[in-house]
């Protein structure tokens, strides 16, 4: 972009709206990249954020896999962290107390290993201060085989179901991308009275350690994220966008404020930065930052017009 | 308060054809550091690669603060090529660090790269200590022996394939040296087939040892839950316990390794 | 890897056997990034290639899509070619006596926008000097609504049934990453008597010009590929291996040596080298020559003895 | 033949905060070089970006090269922290160039960084012509104006922000220049926009022009047909051709530009 300084146009205004949850800018946080804030709070100041979606949440504390559960890509990472966390009751006493201490929406990232789990957690959450539940579905369903969730079109129609009706809470839910066809999926969910989708979740890849000659994560597979999926998570926000109208939060590799645009104009009401917070810490700071600019350089006055704004 | 952000580099050394030191300048943010701390280097300005690299501390005071790099791949082959003069962006201090205090003689246990932050306790840190002994391993060609040389007050040097020291590991000599009873205090780094071995030898004897231990890491904070090792405590026999924030030292007598 | 040298030890055995087409050694390239080989002929020596693959032919001759045709992405490519190609008659005439005159094996890609076009090629193919036909199912079924051929499992067990029945030549089936279950369809290629299984192909991306606020691609869409997509094509080259017997031909970012190892311990029998010919075409020498020198390094006197040579 | 390897650079000048240039050995194995032609640069040895970068040469002689770089993006930026000493990769030389030959009278249409292979073509090449006169476009600042001074009659400069120079575009001066009648031969180069409208203006004249043009490369050498622009010929109507092996010099009347 041109070396230009737009500082003295009016500021445009940041807010959106993802179906009842309102947020004072469209930038937010990937849940299991940011722990519940309390690392980062060192190095960034959290109010920044209009959101973060907290470490995967499961019913009961979890240790998370054995083993090494990181490995780098080109451009990316596999994580295999299996959803260590102090369970959803820690959290509710614990972390919501700390989180509340600053001035964003706390997202509830929710994850079973069966419907009633999730139905259990949702029922939880629904009295706890948090601001929206994100309905994590890429997780093995142990019940199915440990295929996950969100792959089967009937399996995610009876999770969101059941889930809509345990809780009135904003109600967002997370797809996995590992699908022939995410649109399908998509409409199924927004059917199902989800209020926002977001998307994607990591995709399934390996990692083979050829010194070893075995897999870098015991489990094999790992969830793929990073700039390297970038272009697929883009592609998918797209898809979505043409086959839902509940808003969507996007993210897969966004690392700048020109990847959040590119969002957006794919259709995304909201982004979340996840992995390159690893990479830089100031990275919500700086996509804030980018998008505003951009913003005022093409003369939006609000965020939320940048929303499927594509030239087609 | 932690520092994120350049640090120009002041000096550099290059010990080996693939083990290069830097000197930078220490921000006057940072307001305590530790020996076995390390920070994160982001690697190169264009993005790639995607993580940062984590580095020890081997050696700081007040202006300055030293680092010693093996080139393993792209990261550090990217960071070897940055010369006097140019900037480095650097996160830290991280981790938690040796334990320090008084001691009556104390082993020091180093393994390749891994006596880099081990150059650290010794010359920066304040151990207070009637005698420390020294034991280092090498692959190859063994360098900053003078470093050690000058802080310890008997130094043992093993390599695998570089003629003039003793041949093998450093397992050997460290069994010898425990056997003699003095020590009530190891320190250790190296790889973690090394780190394994030198855990079980002093566990065995009841011999407190701090181990400086390694994981990939991408956050280097706490947040990713990436760099977990097993530690013997919590509800499930074991506890999953973050290497770049409980860590990255841990004592030999809490750690479970992977079979 | 330590920096020995193994040059005295005795040569491996490279050669590797493709269910019938025997390879002398496992390196290939992909169909699409090398065109009929000619351009390259000028900068490596193609005597150093196994087989290639060539430019994705069709019944008639195709002019391609308009507008731009590539967009670079974080360690990856997307492209939008869409098939331009002198068509199969063209080829058979023109083509493949220049690639004769080197010691490689003919691949003849093949695409379709009916199963009948499919049938007809083969057919053409049969009585022709190839030495395999490569049937690529990712193309859009203008049939079906423009959904690839490889998604759909029920199609594909009908193209591949059709084409077996239209020629005897060796039959190579090349998948889709772009499903939820790879494994599933890997089975019904191999039920219906394809040779061997090539994957992947490219992944579904989008890039947009978030300054002219349209995507890249006039179609949207392209295929990604490159370093980027390697553990995603890793992973489903582990899976298909688990779920067939037919020898896999792997693809998906490899651009060394040591990914060409990783291809094949998760199980591929032979590699092919696509987007990294691009960023460099000597990308072919230097893999061929990291295989040999792992194999020697690591004791293996055959280089088919890698393939799926994990130790769990 | 091709070159594809490492060659040293030489001499590297920076003619405005984002324009460089470098001198680099022409490799001995090179036996004819065009104007119009282009190398294709490794521009990071790690790898990314992942594809190679195409700059045309702005001048050459028996020794040396000249490139002449615009930073856009994170490629050249990388490129433009190379030093005299340090070696690049290249491969070349690439595409059809500019064809040459004996005209009446010349003139040379140029904007921002597309001037470069112009320079290439007037210091280099080897027409024989009687006049030749050129127009040169910048947003900003211009550059490289002394090379330009040195081998035409005529030079007009334009700028949309630049004080000091005529404010526009180059198809002011051009349909100016055209007016007059006298020139045989235009030579052009620049963004995609302007050519199009340069090639517009030749066309209605009848006069020829000489466009080179750009597209985004991956392969360089034809294999991967991603560079393609249509001309107009063929059994469709139209033809896609390949910027990198049959251009990247496209005649103003064979070319379709997009709507
Ligand atoms: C807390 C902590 C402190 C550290 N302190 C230091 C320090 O002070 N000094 C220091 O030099 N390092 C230190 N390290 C290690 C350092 O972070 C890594 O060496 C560095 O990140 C490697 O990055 P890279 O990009 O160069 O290599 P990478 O690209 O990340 O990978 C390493 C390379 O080794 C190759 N490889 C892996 N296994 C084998 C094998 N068995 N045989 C052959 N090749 C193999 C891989 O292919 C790869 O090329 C520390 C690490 C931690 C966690
Ligand atoms: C045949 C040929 C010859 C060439 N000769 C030369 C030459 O002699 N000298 C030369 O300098 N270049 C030349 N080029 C162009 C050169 O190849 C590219 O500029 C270069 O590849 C850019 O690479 P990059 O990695 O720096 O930028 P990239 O990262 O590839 O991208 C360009 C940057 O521009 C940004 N951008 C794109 N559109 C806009 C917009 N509308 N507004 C603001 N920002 C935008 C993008 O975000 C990106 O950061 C030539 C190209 C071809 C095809
Ligand atoms: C280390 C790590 C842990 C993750 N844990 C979770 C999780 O617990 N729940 C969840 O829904 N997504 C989880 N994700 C997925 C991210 O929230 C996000 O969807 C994905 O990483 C893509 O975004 P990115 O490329 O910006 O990281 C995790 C990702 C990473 C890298
Ligand atoms: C420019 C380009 C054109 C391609 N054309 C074809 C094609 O015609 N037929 C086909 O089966 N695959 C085609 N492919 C896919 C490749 O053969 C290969 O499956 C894919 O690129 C993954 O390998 P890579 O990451 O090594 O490139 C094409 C890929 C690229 C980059
Ligand atoms: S590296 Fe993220 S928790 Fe340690
Ligand atoms: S860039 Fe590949 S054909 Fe031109």
């Amino acid at each position: 972009m041109p070396k230009q300084d737009f500082s003295t146009s009016t500021q445009p205004d940041m807010c959106v709206d993802l179906n009842g949850l309102t947020l004072k800018n469209p930038i937010t946080v990937a849940s299991g990249t940011y722990g519940f804030g309390r690392e980062y709070a060192e190095w960034i100041d959290l109010n920044i954020l209009s959101a973060i979606s907290v470490k995967g949440l499961t019913l009961e504390p979890r240790e998370g896999n054995e083993g090494r559960r990181i490995v780098e890509t080109p451009m990316g990472m596999l994580n295999s962290v299996g959803l260590q966390n102090p369970g959803v009751h820690y959290f509710i006493e614990n972390e919501i107390p700390f989180l509340r201490s600053y001035d964003l929406k706390i997202i509830a990232n929710i994850n079973g290993n069966t419907i009633e789990e999730y139905c259990q957690m949702a029922e939880l959450l629904s009295d706890a201060d948090v601001d929206s539940i994100e309905l994590n579905i890429s997780c093995p369903n142990v019940k199915n085989g440990g295929l996950a969730f969100g792959t089967n079109p009937a399996v995610v129609q009876d999770v969101v179901k059941r889930v809509r009706k345990a809780s009135k809470k904003h109600l967002i839910v997370k797809l996995s991308p590992n699908v022939t066809d995410i649109k399908e999926i998509a409409r199924i969910v927004e059917a199902e009275g989800a209020d926002c989708i977001s998307l994607i979740n990591t995709l399934s890849g390996m990692g083979i350690d050829i010194y070893k000659r075995k897999p870098f994560l015991k489990r094999g597979n790992g969830g793929l994220s990073g700039p390297a999926v970038k272009p697929i998570a883009v592609r998918m926000v797209y898809d979505v966008h043409s086959a839902v109208k509940i808003p969507i939060l996007g993210m897969g590799g966004i690392s700048t404020g020109e990847d959040a645009v590119e969002f957006m104009l794919a259709g995304a009401s909201a982004i979340a930065i996840g992995t390159a917070n690893f990479a830089n810490p100031l990275a919500p700071k700086k996509v804030l930052e980018g998008l505003t600019q951009y913003l005022k350089q093409y003369h939006y006055d609000a965020a939320k017009k940048l929303t499927g704004d594509l030239r087609i | 308060m932690g520092f994120l952000g350049k640090v120009k580099i002041l000096e550099k050394k290059v010990l080996q054809d693939d083990v290069f030191q830097w000197i930078v300048e220490r921000p006057e943010t940072i307001e305590t550091l530790k020996p076995g701390q390390f920070f994160n280097f982001t690697a190169s300005s264009t993005g790639y690669p995607l993580l940062k690299r984590p580095i020890s501390i081997s050696y700081f005071d007040e202006k300055q603060i030293e680092f010693t790099v093996k080139v393993l791949g792209t990261g550090t082959e990217v960071m070897s090529h940055l010369a006097v003069g140019d900037e480095v962006e650097i996160m830290g201090p991280l981790g938690n660090g040796f334990d320090q205090g008084s001691f009556h003689r104390v082993l020091i246990v180093g393994g390749g790269i891994g006596i880099a932050p081990l150059k650290g306790l010794l010359e920066s840190g304040n151990l207070s200590v009637e005698q420390t002994d020294c034991i280092l391993g090498f692959r190859d060609a063994p360098y900053l022996l003078d470093a050690f040389q000058k802080c310890v007050a008997h130094l043992e040097v093993v390599s695998e394939n570089a003629e003039g020291y003793r041949k093998g590991f450093v397992t050997g000599p460290l069994e010898e040296h425990l056997n003699s009873g003095v020590y009530d205090m190891i320190y250790s780094c190296g790889p973690e087939a090394m780190l394994k071995q030198v855990a079980k030898t002093c566990n065995e004897r009841k011999v407190p040892v701090q181990l400086l231990m390694e994981e990939k890491m991408a956050c280097g904070v706490g947040a990713c839950l990436g760099c977990t090792c097993k530690t013997k405590s919590g509800d499930f026999g074991f506890k999953h316990v973050r290497m770049c924030k409980e860590g990255p030292m841990f004592y030999g007598s809490e750690v479970i390794f992977d079979a």
